[in-house]
This record gives structure tokens, sequence and C-alpha cells, in this order.
């Protein structure tokens, strides 16, 4: 009753919506839209679990000296966009709520972003080293590949040339092989989930 | 010449309809008048079918090209297609093709609302009319071809979707065949993959450190695939914690995975015979959106400096953000994702990678269960098919022969 | 800029720095912005899902529309909330059991349209001719095909079979090699952005 | 031996800094830097550096402003090129947001090279649905477009008289940020034949390869990088070349710390790497 059931819906609606995809009519269609709603509606219901989960630490940790303040300003930052968000209207441009998306989420969103161009010479550095015939393929493949920048006469030319014959034929074998593999194991796993095999998600009493 | 004429076909439907792009051509007025530019051949044999593969709202209308097309006076431009619900009623205009094409298909599948009446929404079962003109570079019209009738059907199957069909039941009937000898006891061999390997010494050695584990999932849904082979991994990475006396951490940022995962773990606790010491506090939400995320995980590897983080799930731009701090924070890092795209990354800056399809796999090898190795081989069965496919295709295609090709092209 | 964008610019210069700082090591500017926007940031998304999909998907269906058939997928979603309970959170299974199903259910068809067949189209979609064009064909099809036998999990990789399996990973080692060095501009691309946007500020504010 | 030692476990931070300075210096004095061209690039540049005068060119912009960063300099560079050589251009869009970036460029650099709207160019504007638009071209661009952008019908501009459709243009080049070059690949080149290159966004360009190997595009500008060596060939230095000195240096530092990695790997092979990291 508490796992069966439902690993039983779960074998029955992956079947159903299995079995949609192939039946054009209006009424497949409509269910297909319709349990789309369904997933998005549980979605966004769930999403007090996760409010709770994030107020619930913050609130404890006002408590631990250290951590005070930090908590204060996650939990100010929380409470402000809630205030100021209540009408629709603050989804508008030139709004509060807008002013601080603008002003706070985009610029810090925008830094972390950015923070890859250091991270990406660091990962270079440390894992691009010729200590094993796959380090150096990977090494040697990099380097051609950001060589394209570097301006040297005639090496650069023939380097061209190897950067877009190294981009059409193996990179592009490696795409498709590894998305075949993803495209079996995938479905694989989906199968296993809708026949009741794989049910480690659902966790038992 | 058939596809892409249809496809031209369904297009200007839309773009006569909706979008308006040919709704500008100049009055295609006819001149009547016999001393003007000569007017072309009409069309001629009109045939009309249902459409397949739908629900019953469009119709295919073919016509022998004008005389006047390609050949004779060859001063076809394009054809008009015009239609009407009954055979004496008013024609009207459902749109162009350019000459040399014969075929056109007429769709609407837009049921009126009360707010959008759509006179023109073709219905599963209606009778439409059709009459075809041939139009000249001098905006002649031809007279109208004779008219002809259609009727719209509801499809039950949709047969461009076939391959994939089949596909799915020989692929379900492998599982379960594997899965059946598997359990009459049959050894599978499964070869080694490092990442699994390195999985227990990694959650030995945060004991030995008294270091937490990380565990995170990546920003997929609960319904991702890939979310799900995360949840699986977690499981038996939180029972050995749980054996071992060590905490996992698991930050997520979507509600869902959070009860799902936080279900997980309390159940490999559980399994592992010590649901007191179960803490649901150490599966927590941090937040939605993507940097955000990752500052806050950035953050705590910083500061609880993990001995080792595990990456299972769909990743985007964040993985080499987390990996690099990872590696700063000096902890062993095992990751696994089916984003192709971020897979160098993983590659790069971690520890052991499982790359796409091994991170489905990870499962199965983890849990050494025979049903789970079944399906491993059923995996595999399903890769040396493909590979036949692929073989024979090459050279069928290098004899100019298409059906391998078509064999498994889906039209949808 | 009047007072008032410099200010507000200002604030978004601030927290680019904040955020920078952590490259150096972490501490209390790092530690500030990132709890602030973790803050915003769930606030925000609250405040989003709220006003547009909870809008349209339940208020709007079930109060405005009379799509009562709306209210099953609420009282699925309602039924997460016994997670808060001990005893009652097994009642939330049940909607995690249709959040997954249905979503199993169409990654089926997904995964194997998009990641299978249509792979397998391009790479039999071009005859191998006798040119470098044919060869450049033949040479993909035999690194997809050794690239595949990599993946191979129920065969030892050994013989004949190993030796391919190993120009198979070397394929897809030049494929990483080539998405890592690929990306890199892209990636400086954003920096440039951000150092920019400060370097204008700062233009600004010290009259440069 | 003590110095590469250190190079082995240089702290990142030393790495940070080189990457931060690469890309500050650049933002602070602006310089030029020479770069190398592409064939696939190049070979743009000769064909229409070949045409005659009057030659028509078919120029197709189909990106949003959204990826105007990357594609503006190329379409500049190859209108440049085309007004230098007194060629005749027929501008479309296929993008929504595009006209007023079109409208914006065309008016510009016409300005800048004396030319005259409907006598030396003429932008036919917008239309929604690619592939009908591409295919209803084929037959008359009076088909899609009886008047230009700006209202005037197609008969009455004298750049447009004596031509009637691909057939009557030496080839086409479509810049695009995404998928519409698939409709021109399909619908254009694969249903008219006319020659076919394209420019297009850095992260989309790897797809775009195997159909100059197959013979369907004879040419591919690649990103930024593209942008900054059709500027280098026509000659008008743009904002590609301005983002290329970021992209060139910060190139430079991250392959020299690779080789420094390398040498001093080599050199203490002996010693156990205590760096540790990478899968491999």
């Amino acid at each position: 009753m508490k796992r069966e059931i439902p690993l039983l819906i779960v074998g029955i609606t992956g079947f159903a919506m299995l079995i949609q995809y192939f039946i054009p009519t209006d009424w497949s269609e409509f269910i297909f839209t319709y349990s789309q709603d369904w997933v998005i509606v549980i979605g966004i219901l769930a999403l007090p679990l996760g409010i709770w989960s994030l107020i619930k630490a913050n609130v404890l940790k006002l408590k631990v000296p250290d951590e005070r303040f930090y908590s204060a300003v996650l939990l100010a930052g929380f409470l402000a966009m809630l205030v100021t968000g209540t009408k629709r209207e603050s989804l508008e441009a030139g709004s509060t709520f807008m002013t601080i998306f603008t002003n706070v989420l985009i610029p810090i969103q925008a830094t972390i972003f950015s923070l890859l161009a250091f991270f990406i010479a660091s990962a270079a550095y440390r894992a691009f080293r010729a200590r094993s015939v796959l380090a150096t393929i990977l090494l040697v493949t990099a380097l051609i590949i950001m060589f394209r920048f570097i301006p040297l006469g005639p090496i650069s030319t023939a380097n061209l040339s190897a950067v877009s014959w190294i981009l059409s034929v193996p990179n592009m074998a490696a795409k498709r092989a590894i998305m075949m593999g993803i495209g079996l194991g995938a479905t694989a796993t989906a199968i296993k989930i809708i026949l009741g095999i794989e049910r480690t998600y659902m966790g038992h009493d | 010449m058939s596809l892409i004429s249809r496809i031209i076909a369904a297009v200007m439907i839309l773009a006569c309809t909706g979008g308006g792009v040919l709704a500008q051509t100049p009055a295609l007025e006819t001149l009547a008048d016999t001393l003007g530019p000569p007017a072309p051949m009409p069309p001629s044999h009109v045939v009309i079918k249902d459409k397949t593969n739908d629900a019953g709202h469009g119709l295919i209308i073919t016509w022998e090209l004008s005389v006047d097309d390609g050949g004779g006076r060859d001063n076809v431009i394009m054809y008009d297609i015009a239609r009407s619900n009954s055979p004496d009623g008013e024609f009207t205009s459902r749109g162009i093709v350019p000459k040399g094409v014969n075929e056109y298909e007429d769709a609407d599948d837009q049921a009126p609302t009360p707010t959008s009446p759509n006179p023109d929404y073709m219905a599963a079962g209606s009778t439409w009319y059709y009459r075809i003109t041939a139009i000249s570079d001098k905006q002649v019209r031809s007279e109208t071809s004779d008219t002809a009738m259609g009727v719209t059907e509801e499809n039950l199957f949709h047969w461009g979707k076939l391959p994939i069909l089949v596909a799915v039941v020989l692929f379900t009937a492998y599982i379960l065949n594997f899965i059946r000898s598997a359990r009459k006891g049959k050894k599978l061999y499964v070869r080694p993959l490092a990442g699994i390997n390195a999985v227990d010494d990694a959650i030995g050695r945060a004991t030995e450190m008294g270091k937490p584990i990380l565990y995170i999932l990546g920003l997929g849904t609960a319904g991702d695939i890939a979310t799900i082979a995360g949840f699986t991994i977690l499981a038996r990475v939180a029972r050995r914690t749980a054996e071992y006396q060590t905490r996992v951490l698991v930050p997520v940022q979507d509600p869902v995975v959070l009860a799902v995962a936080q279900e997980t773990v309390r159940t490999a606790y559980l399994e592992a015979g010590r649901p007191e010491q179960y803490n649901p506090d150490n599966v927590f939400y941090v937040t939605a959106l993507q940097f955000p995320y990752v500052a806050a995980v950035n953050g705590i590897m910083l500061r609880e400096r993990p001995a080792t983080n595990f990456y299972m799930g769909v990743f985007y731009a964040e993985s080499l953000i987390l990996a690099e701090t990872g590696n700063i924070a000096g902890s062993i890092q095992i990751s696994g994702t089916d984003q192709v795209a971020q897979l160098p990354f993983f590659v790069a800056a971690t520890d052991y990678t499982l790359i796409g399809e091994e991170l489905y796999a990870a499962s199965a090898y983890l849990s050494q269960e025979p049903v789970q190795l079944g399906t491993l081989k059923a995996q595999d069965y399903l890769k040396a098919i493909i590979m036949i496919v692929i073989i024979l295709g090459a050279i069928a295609i290098t004899g100019k022969w298409t059906f391998i090709r078509e064999m498994v092209t889906i039209n949808l | 800029m009047t007072t008032g964008e410099l200010i507000l610019n200002g604030i978004a210069a601030f927290l680019t720095l904040c955020i920078f700082s952590f490259l150096y090591r972490d501490n209390p500017f790092y530690k500030f912005a990132e709890r602030l926007v973790a803050g915003v940031a769930t606030g925000y998304w609250t405040i989003l899902l709220y006003h547009t999909n909870f809008t349209d998907k339940v208020i709007e269906p079930i109060f405005v529309y009379g799509q009562w058939y709306y209210i099953i997928p609420s009282l699925l979603g309602i039924m997460m909330w016994t997670r808060f309970s001990r005893k009652w959170s097994w009642i939330s299974r049940y909607s995690i059991a249709f959040y997954i199903g249905i979503s199993s259910g169409v990654s089926i068809t997904v995964y194997l349209y998009t990641y299978l067949f249509k792979q397998l189209q391009a790479t039999i979609a071009t005859p191998i001719t006798f040119d470098m064009a044919g060869l450049n064909m033949f040479l993909i099809v035999v690194a997809v095909l050794s690239a595949l036998v990599y993946f191979f999990f129920s065969t030892p990789h050994k013989g004949v079979l190993g030796g391919i399996s190993k120009v198979g990973i070397y394929v897809i080692m030049i494929g990483f090699g080539a998405g890592f060095g690929l990306t890199v501009m892209g990636r400086v691309a954003l920096l440039v952005q951000r150092v920019i946007f400060l370097k204008d500020y700062f233009v600004v504010l010290f009259g440069g | 031996m003590k110095i590469l030692d250190k190079i082995m476990l240089i702290d990142r931070r030393w790495i940070y800094l080189a990457i931060g300075l690469a890309v500050i210096i650049p933002a602070i004095w602006s310089f030029e830097v020479p770069v190398t061209v592409s064939p696939e690039v190049k070979r743009i540049y000769d064909f229409v550096d070949q045409l005659e005068q009057n030659d028509y060119i078919f120029v197709a912009v189909d990106y949003d402003p959204s990826s105007l960063a990357e594609l503006n300099p190329m379409t500049e560079a190859i209108i440049n090129q085309a007004f230098a050589k007194n060629l005749k251009v027929v501008i479309v869009t296929l993008a929504q947001f595009g006209p007023g970036m079109v409208e914006e460029i065309t008016s510009r650099l016409a300005a800048n090279h004396q030319k005259i709207r409907g006598v030396d160019y003429c932008f036919l504007g917008y239309r929604p649905y690619p592939a009908i638009t591409i295919l209803a071209m084929g037959v008359d661009f009076r088909v899609p477009f009886p008047a230009d952008y700006y209202g005037t019908p197609l008969d009455s501009l004298p750049v447009m008289q004596g031509i009637k459709n691909f057939g009557d243009v030496k080839g086409v080049i479509d810049l695009t940020a995404g998928n519409t070059a698939d409709f021109w690949l399909i619908y254009g080149n694969g249903r008219y034949g006319f020659p076919l290159a394209i420019g297009i966004t850095g992260v989309m360009s790897a797809d775009y390869y195997q159909y100059l190997q197959s013979g369907q595009l004879f040419g591919i500008i690649p990103g930024v990088k593209g942008a900054a060596e059709y500027e280098d060939l026509v000659g008008f230095p743009g904002r590609g070349m301005e983002q290329m000195a970021y992209q060139v240096i910060a190139h430079s530092v991250i392959i020299l710390f690779i080789i420094m990695s390398n040498v001093a790997y080599f050199a203490t092979r002996t010693k156990k790497d205590k760096m540790g990291g990478g899968a491999l």
C-alpha cells in the first residue's frame, strides 16, 4: 500500500505515456498536455518543501554567532523579494522587484558564470599533462583547437585545416557515439523504472 | 520531392492563414481580355487523400501539372489551391505552391473556442472540396481544375514512428529475457569501471579523515532519467556512509528532488540498520537558480572541506566551477553526467568520470544484482544491432540504396 | 548616470567584486554575496512561479475556466506537503509516482528519437566515395563504431575488441579535447563583459 | 630542479592573476593583434573578391540582436567588401527582430560608401517561416516580397531590374545564430543549387563543418575569430578585431601555462605527481 501502489502508478502512467506517443488523435494529444501539467503543478506545489528547508536551516543558524549575520542577509533577501513581488505588475521593468533582480541577481549570476574563464585555465594547467596516452590525446587536441587564435603565419594556416578536420570528423564521431550510448542507457533505465525493477528512488519503511 | 513539398505546403498554410508570408502577393486578378497575355492551361486530375498519421485535421491534395508548367508556353509560376465546404459554395484560397510542385497539404487543427472562432478548422470526418488554378508569370489565372472531394480521417497509429516502437519492443524483450536468465542463476560478466571501483575507496577515505561526503545531484528535475540514476547511486553511497558513520551532505535545487533524495537517504540508513542516525537536515534545499546554487555549493566545499564530492545527474556550465572548487578544497571527485557538452570538463577536473551511458550503468554495477546486470547485457545487444545497422547502412548508401536509412528514419 | 543609477550600479559593481574575491580565498564578502543571492534567488523564483505557472495552471483553470480536472494535479501537489509529517509522509509517494511515471514514459521515446535514431540516421546519410570527403565519411563511420565498442559492458575488453575499444576511447578523448578547446573563447568573452562593466562604472565614478 | 618543482605545485592564484590581466590590459589599452586566416573564411572572401562589378550577391541576416556581438562584425565586413567592389547586394532577414538591425547597418555602411538604396542594394525585409520564404524566393523574389522593406515595389527599384530569383545571384551568404542554416542548406542549396556559405556563432560552428566536407557549403565564418579574420581580409577592422585582442592574449596565456606545466612535469617526472587531479 505504501510502496506497491505507487510503483503500480509509475508503471501505469509510464506505459500510458509511452503508448500515447504513437497515437496521433486529439484525445492522445490532450492526455499528453494534461499530464505535462500534472508534472508542472506537482513541481510548483512542492516548492514550500524547499522554502521550509531553507528557512529552517537559516533560522536555526541565527542562534550561531558566526553565522547570524549571513543567515539574516539571506532571510532579508528572500523577504525583500516576497514583499516587493506581491503584485502581478512587479514583474514589469521599473518595479522595485525587478530593480533588485537587475542589480543584485543579474550581476552576481553573470560574475559566477564568468569565473569559468579562470577555472578553465587552472583546470587545463592541472589536467593537460602528458602522463598517459589518453591525457596526451586530450592535451594535444585541446592545444590544436586553442592554437587557432595564435597568429603564427604558415603554421597557423596548417593548424586551421587540422581544426576544421578535427571538428568535422573525430569530434563529430565521438559526439554521435556518446549520444547513442546515452540514448540506450537512458531508455534502459526508463524501461526499468516503468517495469518496477529500478525502484530505489521510491524508498520504503 | 514529396516530403519537401509537403513541408512547403504545411508551412504555406501557416503563412497564409496565420503569419501572412504571402498575404502581400499582388492581387491575382484574372485578365479575361483575350488580347492580354495568354492564360496557362489548368492543372488536371486532382486527387485528395487523407493526411496520414494525424488526428483527422488535414488532407493531401495532388494534381497533374499544367501542360504549360515546364513545357508548352512554360509560363506557369505557381498554383493556387482553393477550398470550399460544398461543391457549389464559395471557394477561397488556402495557399499557393511554386511551379513544379504537384502536392499541397491543407491542415488546420485549431478547434474553435468561444474566444477564437476558427471557420477554417478541419474537424475529423469533415468533407471538403478543392479546385486548383495555375497562375502565369504575368499573373494570369488559368481556368480552375475540376472540383475534387476529400474527407478527413482520424488515424489511430502514427506509422512514421514505427521504428521507435520496434526499438522499444525489442529493447523491453531483451531486458526481460536477460533478467529471466539472470534470475535462473546464469553468471553475467561485467567489465570493471574505474569510477565505480573508486566509490568504496572514496567513502573509506572520508571515514578516515573524519570529513563529510558531498553529493550533488545536478540541475535536473526528479523526472530526468540522469537524476534518477543519481538517486540510485546516492542510495549506495548513503548506505555505506551509514555503515561507516560518515556524514553525507546533499544540497539540492528542486523541491521534488529534495523529497526524493531525503527518502532515498532515509531508506539507505534504514537498510544499513541505523535509522536513528539519519538526519533529514543533511539533505537540504539551497535555491532554485543555477548560479546562486553554485555559489552556495562552493561555499559549502570550502567551509566543510568534504573528503569526497560526487556529481551525478544533469549538469550545465556549473560543472567546471564546482569541480575546480572541489579541487581547491582538496576533495576526491567522482562525476557522471549525460550532458555531452560538460563531459570534457568533468574528465579534465575530476578524478573519475562516468561518461554518458556509464552513468546509467553505474546503478547496475553498484547493486551487483543479477536482475540489474541483465539489463546491461540487453544494452550491449542493442548496441551490437546499431553497429550492424551502421555498417550495412554505410555500405548501402555508398551503393546509393537508401532503404536502410529509410528504415531508421522517423517521419514526425 | 543619475545618482540613483550610480548607486544601483555601485551595488552591482560591489557584488561583482565580492564574487571575484572568491578567487583569492573564501572570505566574508563572498559569503555575504553568496547568502544574499541565495535569498534573493529563492524569493525571485517563488514570486515568478506564483505569478506565472501557479496562476496559469492552478488558479485560472480551476477558478476561472472551470476546468475541474485540474483539481487532481493540485491535490497531488498538496499531498507533497505530507512530507512535513513523519507519520504521513508516505502519502507523498503517490505524487512522486505520478511525477516520475509520466516523466519516464515520455523520456523513452524522446531519448530514442533524439539520441539514437537521429544520430544513427546522420551517420549513414552520406556515401563513402573515393575522394577526401568520402575518406572522411569512412573515418566517421569507423570512429563511431569503435567508440560504441568502448561502451560494451558485458564483454572483456581484450584481444581485437580491446584494441577497437582503445581506438574508441581515443576518439572520445579527441572529442573532449575539442570540446574543451572550443569553449575557452566563450568563457573569456563572459569575463570580458564583466571587466568592461566594472571599467565603465569606475570611469563614470571617477570621471575618467 | 627547485624552480620546476615549484612550477608543478604553482599556486593556482597566479594562473587567475594572469587570466585577469589578460582581460584587463586590453580593456584599458586597446590594440590590434594579427590574425591568421582560415581556409574556410578565405574561400568566402575570394569568392566575393573575384566577382565582377555589378554582379549580384545575396546576404541573409538571420539572427536576432542577442547574437549581434558575434555576427554583426561579419555582416558589416561582407557588406563593406561588396560595396567596396561595387557589387549589387540583395539582403533579406529571416529573424523576427532582424529588420531594425539590418536597416541600421545597411544605411550606415551605404552612407560610408556613397551607395544608394534601391540602386546599389535592396533590403527585402522580414518574412516568417524560413522554409517557405526561401522556396518562394527560388521562384521569384517578388513572390514573398512584392515590395522591399520600405514598401517600394521591387519592380520599380533599379537594382531589381533583370533579377528574378537565386538563378541571378552569384552566391548566398547566410549569417545565422542557429537553425536557419539548415533551411538554407535543405531548401536553398539543396533545391536551387546556388553556392552557399555561412557565418555562424562560435558554439554552433562545430556542427556545420561537416557540410564543408560534403561540399554543400563553400565556406564558414566561425564566431568572433572568423569575423576578425574577415575584417582583416577586407581591411575594415571593427568589433571582431577588438574582441580578438582579449581572446588572443587569454588563449596564449592558457597555452603557455599548459606548456610550462608539461615541461615541469617531464623534468620532475621521477617524483610522484603530487598535484593529483584529472580522471586520466
